[in-house]
């Protein structure tokens, strides 16, 4: 036993952690066709809300949780205003929307920097203490997150493939013109999607902050990993970074258990651009080439 | 008049935590010495250079605007560049300059050439020190029957940037000498490091006397010590620099106790040197925290270059400040600090810049080694047993 | 020698077959066309033929003498099969001038000079004034034009018009009839697809209807039209003949 | 009888071209119009200033004796009146069960969800074979028919038409022409924008002939046109 | 014949082009500190490493995040190829660029057949290989420690350590403005019209007879020997190699100045590095003020002139009309209250 338990529960837990970084990601991949920079800045945000009102203002976690998850939609929504809105419809709109998202994830980890410090700072874990599997002793709220996030994933693909919610957050962004045509309220649609995934940000960065230190910065390593996960899942469809993300995790733990983590991310990329050339438009998506 | 001096530091991005206290060093020395009138009625003044996140290019253009300020004669830094390129630029400026970066690098750029470089010098000390002397400190340790050694076998784990690599290479060399068996022998990439399970996993497979990790950033060390003590093994741990950061024993609680880590050219703060407790307490007065080993040290590379302008009389006479920097012999909060004139490196030394071991126990920072200078005594971790 | 044999193609998308095994030849210099109900495979045949963006899953196609089911799309257009899209497509961000010009230079006649360009659109009556304008802001007409220019530029020897017409006011489908058969008279092999009946009806000389991906009859237009299963799939009951 | 929508002294365009110069039409309840002339003279604009996808510069749009210019296209489409684009993309990675699911937009058109889809698929039994099968993989003339069935499945009190029989087949195009009159007949009127005016006459009560952006003629179809009379209208000028 | 979108005639261009290499050409008179040279220098790197990445990214569409990868290894080359094997400092130059290029052509087989943003993961896949391979070869590379006292590029009779850095400026003004022609000419080229075409719409590119296959491998071909050159003359100029520019930071400096500078312009990377880089240094003092400020100098920029600076500086000339790259349908609908 001993390893393999080991290399389940990393590759559980990274997948896990990769997945609620990434489907935030996501969402506004599948809905509006861009990537948003600011990712990894609304991680950091939300995780230093709730450090906030956890550490400074001492009011209980799941409240600090709360805050900080509407702190960082609350600034996801003021960035779809004003930074994504205006490029909306246009071609360049991806290379634009790097430059604005790039923009504001330097404006925010500044003035972070300007408003925490740059002290690292900790927040609590979501339960305290280590838990005996068998065979294996873990910290409690690493298996916490395990256990939560299915729901979490769960709840957003049955809000986006099931919902009629969903299906006009899939629209809208394919098709503006179509989308005002048919009566759909464009200003909410691209609004609550941000504001979910920035939600959705924010819960990873407190899901970070509770077990290793948090800084202004900590919040671009794991959007790299985000959106390297959203690329090779696939960007049609919300699931496949779900599944991408666990595929990662699990390539992760065994290669840093057997190779070393220092390979690590060599095989990773290997892997990864193995199966691209093998399936060229990512791994979950149709096959079939079109006419665009 | 004014003299002004230039500071090299990273205001911004992953390394700002120091950077805030190297500035914060460099004002509290520049304020106290102008308070006490300067130096034969020459006040100072700082400039700084933000070398942005450090990349080459940044530092490069931080060294040009400080040295296009004619009224610049010293320059100094905690540490500029990856590389220690900018100790070149501040000899074709003929500025001097001291610098607190990782010695071989340093040391590397001076010694084929000591003498065409009068202008700087390191007060980081050689690291020789850290790649013997952990060995010797659990060999000593076991002699002295504190710990048992059953099968000297060691878990080396280290992350790949030249601070660590250089530690971790002698360390293979010194652990193999003395006939030690090294079961894990792993780099991780420098950067965050998510997860260390899987590499605990190995270490637990075959647990060893000694677990060291190398990897000098805090937030790595730290969950790495967590993750440890969620099932840790009767071994001694030993972490590379990172518990010497103010925040490190807050942040990991109870989780730390009984780590072993050590310093070179840090802060020698024991009753032996009063200057370290008095400068200390002087630093979290000021700014209501505690300063790591750069705060201090830069408070201390200003007090040499304060005493080789009072010596020397005229700091734009960059040559015979330089030399006389280098001709330092004083007691500072790090120990009795002397050049070698091989390498413009700090003297290392029981007598010099000691070696520092400390033992974290109940929270407290216990300085167990060398002996003339220690605080309290080693004491087994909680999470290890002796038998009988 | 035929100029284009299609022998046995296929083509099917999961478990619809979009065009299931169709077999005919085009002579040079014929008008050729191609009618069907709405989704019964024609656009999908043009890409078949032209290899964009896909080649048949089965079946042998001959150009010239030449095997092109295996290659790729570029080399395909170099040997002088021309296609235009069903909606009028052109480089957006180019101008008109710059839209001819890359048929030129990477067609059939890759190399060609800024004469043929020159000719090729003032042929389809795009004159001097036109050519310096961003090709997104011409008229519908003047875009399939464009198209067709862009097209003679690469000095084809057949084309394939995948419905040029729709779209059009009457006197401009009257005028584009005029010139494709003026395209027609310099020697290229024209396949054409067309909704517009009076646009079919006028030019194919021969015609061939598709149903379903499969072929249901192929001969002279009039007698093509009279047929009780075109008219079933394809015409409807009431009189299509103006 | 009262009008349904009046157009009045209509001005818009694009930037600082202006395309429409005061163009006027007015549609009765029950009836159906037909706009028709030469290529970009402004029949399109002049349905997208109609659904608010377009600023109008000057004059009134009253839809149900309420002013509606300058509404937004969502507060429009709420109230009934349905617009379909030339030659629309539609949702390129949506499916068409998915695309008429989202058509169902507007309060009044989700009970009768069900309802619509059966009589949109009825006249379009083509989608019911490609139900799955995503957007932009249809073929030109399906996509067509989708984007009309879209249309109907929002329960439309009036129903803008542009270009509908774009790339479809004869028979399709017969079809429609049969499903528009029903759906006219049940009570949805409709403004047709066509270039083929035998299929216009065929629908509607009036044509309107649009040139340099405003109505230069309107036809009654109790008096057929020849072929003749309409090619002499489009080279009229 | 100039029935081009820009109606910027290569007479017109040539002229503008002597005009402001003659301008720059004289800048060292006005500006005798080094301080200043200095930064001009580096806004020529930065300008030339831009305006590469705007051919790939800008014109051709390719979402190349590893750009910063082949500025890196005409770096690395350049430094190995001097301090390892002691070649003629030229010699290593020239050389340095062409391993660039050959390491483009690299990069470029995996992406061949790949469409938009699934590029973006194998190339920065392949800088990061590239970074891991240099970091593990330390004996060749110097590993994590860099290279330092990289030789200069030596001009006969001049030393050109003690001359106000006049040596190093002219030498970088001067491939700042051969980098500049080669890129322009290729874009202006059929070549260059041709991988406009293949962004615009790549089905109707190939039916014209364009391979997408070749012209992209040649658009990164071109981009990274102006790259590779670059990063040899940054080492040359610095004289260290580190591994910092495989790092996010300096690929996020540089992609802001390609977009803000606006893309398909190539010129615009030189205006943007000048403002980018001398906006930092202005507010250099001010910690990480610096960086918020900057960044909402940009969003305001971009937001104001989707076009980038040169946008910005069309806008202001009239009579020029819109360009190269992608206008956009912007203006087609203006959106009502929603
Ligand atoms: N990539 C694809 N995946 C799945 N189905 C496809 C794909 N491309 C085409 N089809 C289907 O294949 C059939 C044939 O399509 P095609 O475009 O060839 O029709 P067509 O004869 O050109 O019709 P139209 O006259 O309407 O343009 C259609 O039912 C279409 O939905
Ligand atoms: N997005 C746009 N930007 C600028 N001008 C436009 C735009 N759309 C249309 N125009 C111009 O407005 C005028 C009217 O166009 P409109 O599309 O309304 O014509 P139309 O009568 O519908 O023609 P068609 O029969 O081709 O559909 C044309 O001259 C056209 O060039
Ligand atoms: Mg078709
Ligand atoms: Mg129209």
């Amino acid at each position: 036993m001993g390893a393999t338990g080991d290399i389940i529960f990393s590759g559980l837990f990274q997948g896990s952690l990769y997945a609620i970084m990434a489907v935030g990601l996501a969402l506004i991949w599948t809905t509006i066709g861009v990537f948003n920079f600011a990712h990894g800045a609304l991680m950091m945000i939300g995780a230093y809300a709730t450090w906030s009102a956890v550490d400074y203002l001492g009011l209980p976690l799941p409240l600090g949780l709360f805050l900080g998850v509407a702190a960082s939609g609350l600034i996801g929504w003021g960035l779809q205003v004003s930074l994504i809105r205006p490029f909306i419809g246009r071609d360049d709109i991806v290379l634009m929307v790097v430059i604005m998202t790039l923009s504001a994830a330097s404006f925010f980890e500044n003035g972070a920097l300007e408003l925490w410090g740059p002290r690292p700072k900790q927040l609590p874990p979501l339960v305290e203490g280590t838990v005996n599997l068998p065979g294996l002793i873990v910290s409690a709220h690493q298996l916490a997150i395990i256990l939560i996030s299915p729901f979490i994933l769960a709840a957003i693909w049955y809000l986006l493939h099931k919902t009629r919610f969903g299906l006009q957050l899939r629209a809208v962004a394919q098709n503006e013109e179509a989308s005002q045509l048919v009566g759909l309220n464009l200003k909410a649609l691209y609004g609550i999607a941000f504001a979910l995934s920035a939600g959705l940000a924010a819960l990873a960065g407190i899901f970070l902050g509770g077990f290793k230190f948090m800084s202004p910065v900590m919040g671009s390593d794991p959007l790299l990993k985000a959106m390297v996960v959203v690329i090779f899942g696939g960007v049609a469809t919300i699931s496949g970074p779900i599944l991408a993300a666990f595929i990662i995790g699990f390539i992760e733990a065994a290669s840093s258990y057997y190779f070393g983590l220092y390979w690590t991310p060599a095989i990773l990329f290997l892997v990864l651009i193995t199966t691209l050339m093998i399936r060229p438009e990512g791994l979950l998506s149709t096959p079939t080439r079109r006419l665009s | 008049d004014t003299v002004k001096v230039g500071l090299l530091v990273q205001l911004t991005g992953a390394s700002s935590a120091d950077g805030q206290e190297i500035v914060r060093g460099a004002e509290m020395a520049i304020e106290d010495m102008n308070a006490a009138g300067g130096v034969n009625g020459d006040t100072f003044e700082l400039v700084i250079g933000d070398t942005k996140d450090g990349a080459a290019g940044d530092v490069a253009l931080a060294v040009e605007r400080v040295l296009s300020d004619s009224d610049v004669h010293f320059v100094l830094a905690g540490y500029a560049s990856l590389t220690g390129f900018e100790i070149d630029d501040m000899r074709e400026a003929d500025m001097p300059y001291m610098l607190a970066g990782p010695s071989g690098q340093t040391a590397g750029i001076i010694s084929p050439d000591p003498d065409a470089y009068w202008c700087c010098w390191s007060l980081t000390p050689s690291f020789d020190a850290y790649n013997t002397d952990v060995t010797l400190l659990a060999e000593d340790l076991a002699a002295e029957g504190k710990i048992e050694l059953p099968n000297k076998k060691v878990a080396l784990i280290s992350s790949d940037n030249a601070y660590s690599n250089t530690i971790h290479d002698g360390m293979v060399k010194q652990f193999t000498d003395n006939g030690w068996d090294i079961t894990v022998d792993e780099v991780v990439p420098f950067g965050e490091v998510n997860d260390w399970r899987t590499i605990l996993a190995k270490v637990r497979q075959d647990p060893p006397d000694l677990v060291i990790n190398l990897d000098y950033l805090p937030a790595n060390s730290a969950s790495f010590m967590n993750q440890f003590m969620e099932d840790p093994t009767d071994s001694l741990v030993f972490l590379q620099y990172a518990p010497s950061v103010p925040e490190f024993v807050e942040l990991t609680g109870e989780n730390s106790n009984g780590v072993l880590y050590d310093l070179l050219g840090g802060v020698l703060n024991t009753p032996k040197n009063p200057r370290a407790a008095e400068l200390n307490d002087k630093f979290k007065e000021k700014y209501g925290v505690e300063s790591g080993t750069y705060g201090i040290g830069i408070y201390e590379m200003l007090n040499v270059y304060f005493d080789a302008v009072d010596k020397v009389g005229d700091p734009t006479d960059h040559e015979a400040i330089g030399k006389a920097i280098g001709e330092t012999s004083k007691q500072v909060a790090e120990g009795r600090l002397e050049f070698d004139p091989e390498t413009h490196l700090a003297k290392q030394g029981d007598e010099y810049f000691p070696i520092q071991f400390y033992q974290i126990q109940n929270g407290e920072r216990v300085l167990i080694r060398p002996e003339q200078y220690a605080t309290g005594e080693f004491q087994l971790p909680p999470f290890m047993k002796m038998d009988e | 020698m035929a100029l284009l044999v299609v022998e046995g193609v296929s083509k099917s998308f999961g478990a619809l077959k979009a065009v299931d095994d169709v077999s005919f030849t085009v002579e040079a210099g014929e008008i050729f066309g191609l009618a069907g109900p709405n989704g019964s495979g024609k656009s999908t045949l043009f890409n078949i033929l032209t290899g964009i963006p896909f080649g048949p899953d089965r079946g042998r196609i001959s150009f010239d003498g030449v095997e092109i089911h295996a290659m790729s799309g570029h080399r395909i257009a170099r040997l002088g099969l021309a296609r235009s899209f069903q909606r009028e497509t052109s480089f957006e961000s180019l101008s008109v001038w710059e839209n001819a010009v890359l048929g030129a230079a990477y067609g059939h006649g890759s190399g060609s000079g800024d004469d043929t360009v020159a000719e090729a659109l003032t042929f389809v009556g795009l004159d001097r004034e036109h050519w310096g304008r961003p090709s997104n802001e011409l008229s519908v007409y003047d875009r399939k034009a464009l198209m067709l220019a862009a097209a003679l530029a690469m000095q084809p020897r057949m084309l394939l018009l995948d419905e040029p017409a729709a779209g059009l006011t009457k006197p401009e489908v009257d005028a584009f009839i005029l010139l494709v058969r003026r395209i027609a008279e310099r020697g290229i092999t024209i396949v054409l697809t067309e909704h517009i009946l009076t646009f079919l009806m006028s030019l194919s000389q021969r015609l061939l209807v598709l149903n379903q991906g499969q072929i249901l009859t192929l001969g002279l237009p009039d007698e093509v039209m009279r047929d009780p299963r075109v008219v079933e799939a394809y015409l409807g009951s009431r009189r299509h003949d103006s | 009888m009262t009008a349904l929508i009046e157009i009045e002294g209509v001005e818009t365009g694009y930037g600082r071209v202006k395309v429409l110069h005061g163009l006027s039409v007015e549609l009765q309840e029950g009836a159906n119009i037909g706009l028709f002339g030469p290529n970009g003279h402004g029949k399109t604009t002049l349905l997208r200033a109609v659904s608010g996808l377009l600023r109008c510069w000057s004059g009134s749009i009253r839809f149900l004796g309420q002013e509606i210019a300058n509404l937004s296209p969502r507060r429009i489409v709420e109230m009934g009146l349905i617009h379909v684009p030339q030659g629309s993309r539609l949702f390129p990675e949506l499916t068409v069960g998915e695309t008429l699911a989202l058509g169902a937009q507007r309060k009044e058109a989700r009970p009768e969800q069900a309802k619509n889809q059966e009589q949109v698929l009825a006249i379009f039994p083509k989608l019911r074979e490609r139900w799955r099968q995503r957007v932009s993989t249809l073929s030109g003339g399906e996509r067509q028919m989708l984007s009309i069935g879209m249309a109907m499945m929002n329960h439309p009190r009036l129903l803008l038409l542009d270009e509908p029989t774009l790339g479809l087949a004869p028979k399709i195009k017969e079809e429609l022409a049969v499903a528009i009159h029903k759906i006219s007949a049940e009570g949805v009127p409709l403004i047709v924008v066509e270039q083929d005016v035998e299929f216009l006459l065929d629908l509607t009560s009036r044509l309107f002939l649009v040139s340099h952006g405003v109505v230069e003629r309107s036809i009654d179809s109790e008096h057929p046109l020849g072929h003749e009379d309409i090619m002499q209208m489009y080279f009229g000028h | 014949m100039t029935y081009n979108r820009n109606k910027w005639s290569w007479r017109a261009e040539a002229l503008a082009l002597a005009v402001g290499t003659l301008v720059l050409a004289m800048l060292p008179a006005v500006f005798g500190d080094t301080y200043t040279r200095h930064m001009l220098i580096i806004i020529f790197i930065y300008a030339l490493a831009a305006a590469s990445w705007d051919v790939s990214l800008g014109y051709a569409g390719i979402f190349n995040f590893g750009h910063m990868a082949l500025f890196g290894i005409g770096l690395y080359g350049y430094a190995i190829l001097t301090k390892q094997l002691d070649l003629n400092p030229w010699l290593a130059f020239v050389l340095a660029g062409g391993l660039s290029g050959l390491a483009a052509v690299l990069m470029s087989l995996p992406i061949l057949r790949l469409k938009g943003i699934y590029i973006v993961l194998v190339t920065f896949g392949f800088s990061q290989l590239v970074m891991t391979l240099i970091v593990s070869q330390s004996d060749i590379t110097g590993g994590t420690l860099g290279i330092v006292r990289i030789p200069t590029l030596p001009i006969a009779g001049h030393n050109l350590i003690r001359d106000g850095k006049i040596g190093h400026y002219y030498m970088a003004l001067t491939l700042l403005v051969l980098g500049l022609v080669a890129l322009r000419v290729f874009v202006r080229s059929k070549a260059g019209l041709s991988v406009v075409a293949l962004r615009d719409n790549e089905e109707y590119a190939t039916s014209r007879g364009i391979s997408l296959a070749r012209q992209r491998l040649l658009t990164l071909l071109v981009s990274s020997l102006v790259a590779g050159y670059a990063g040899a003359f940054y080492g040359a100029y610095l004289r260290t190699a580190a591994t910092d520019v495989f790092g996010l930071s300096l690929t996020t400096l540089i992609l802001s100045i390609v977009l803000l500078g606006g893309i398909g312009t190539i010129y615009g990377s030189v205006v943007a590095a000048a403002l980018l880089v001398v906006a930092s240094e202005m507010l250099a003092n001010l910690g990480p003020w610096r960086p918020m400020l900057i960044a909402v100098l940009i969003v305001v920029v971009m937001l104001a002139y989707p076009g980038g600076l040169m946008g910005l500086l069309r806008a202001a000339m009239p009579t020029r009309r819109q360009p190269t790259a992608k206008s956009g349908r912007a203006a087609s609908s203006e959106p009502v209250e929603t």
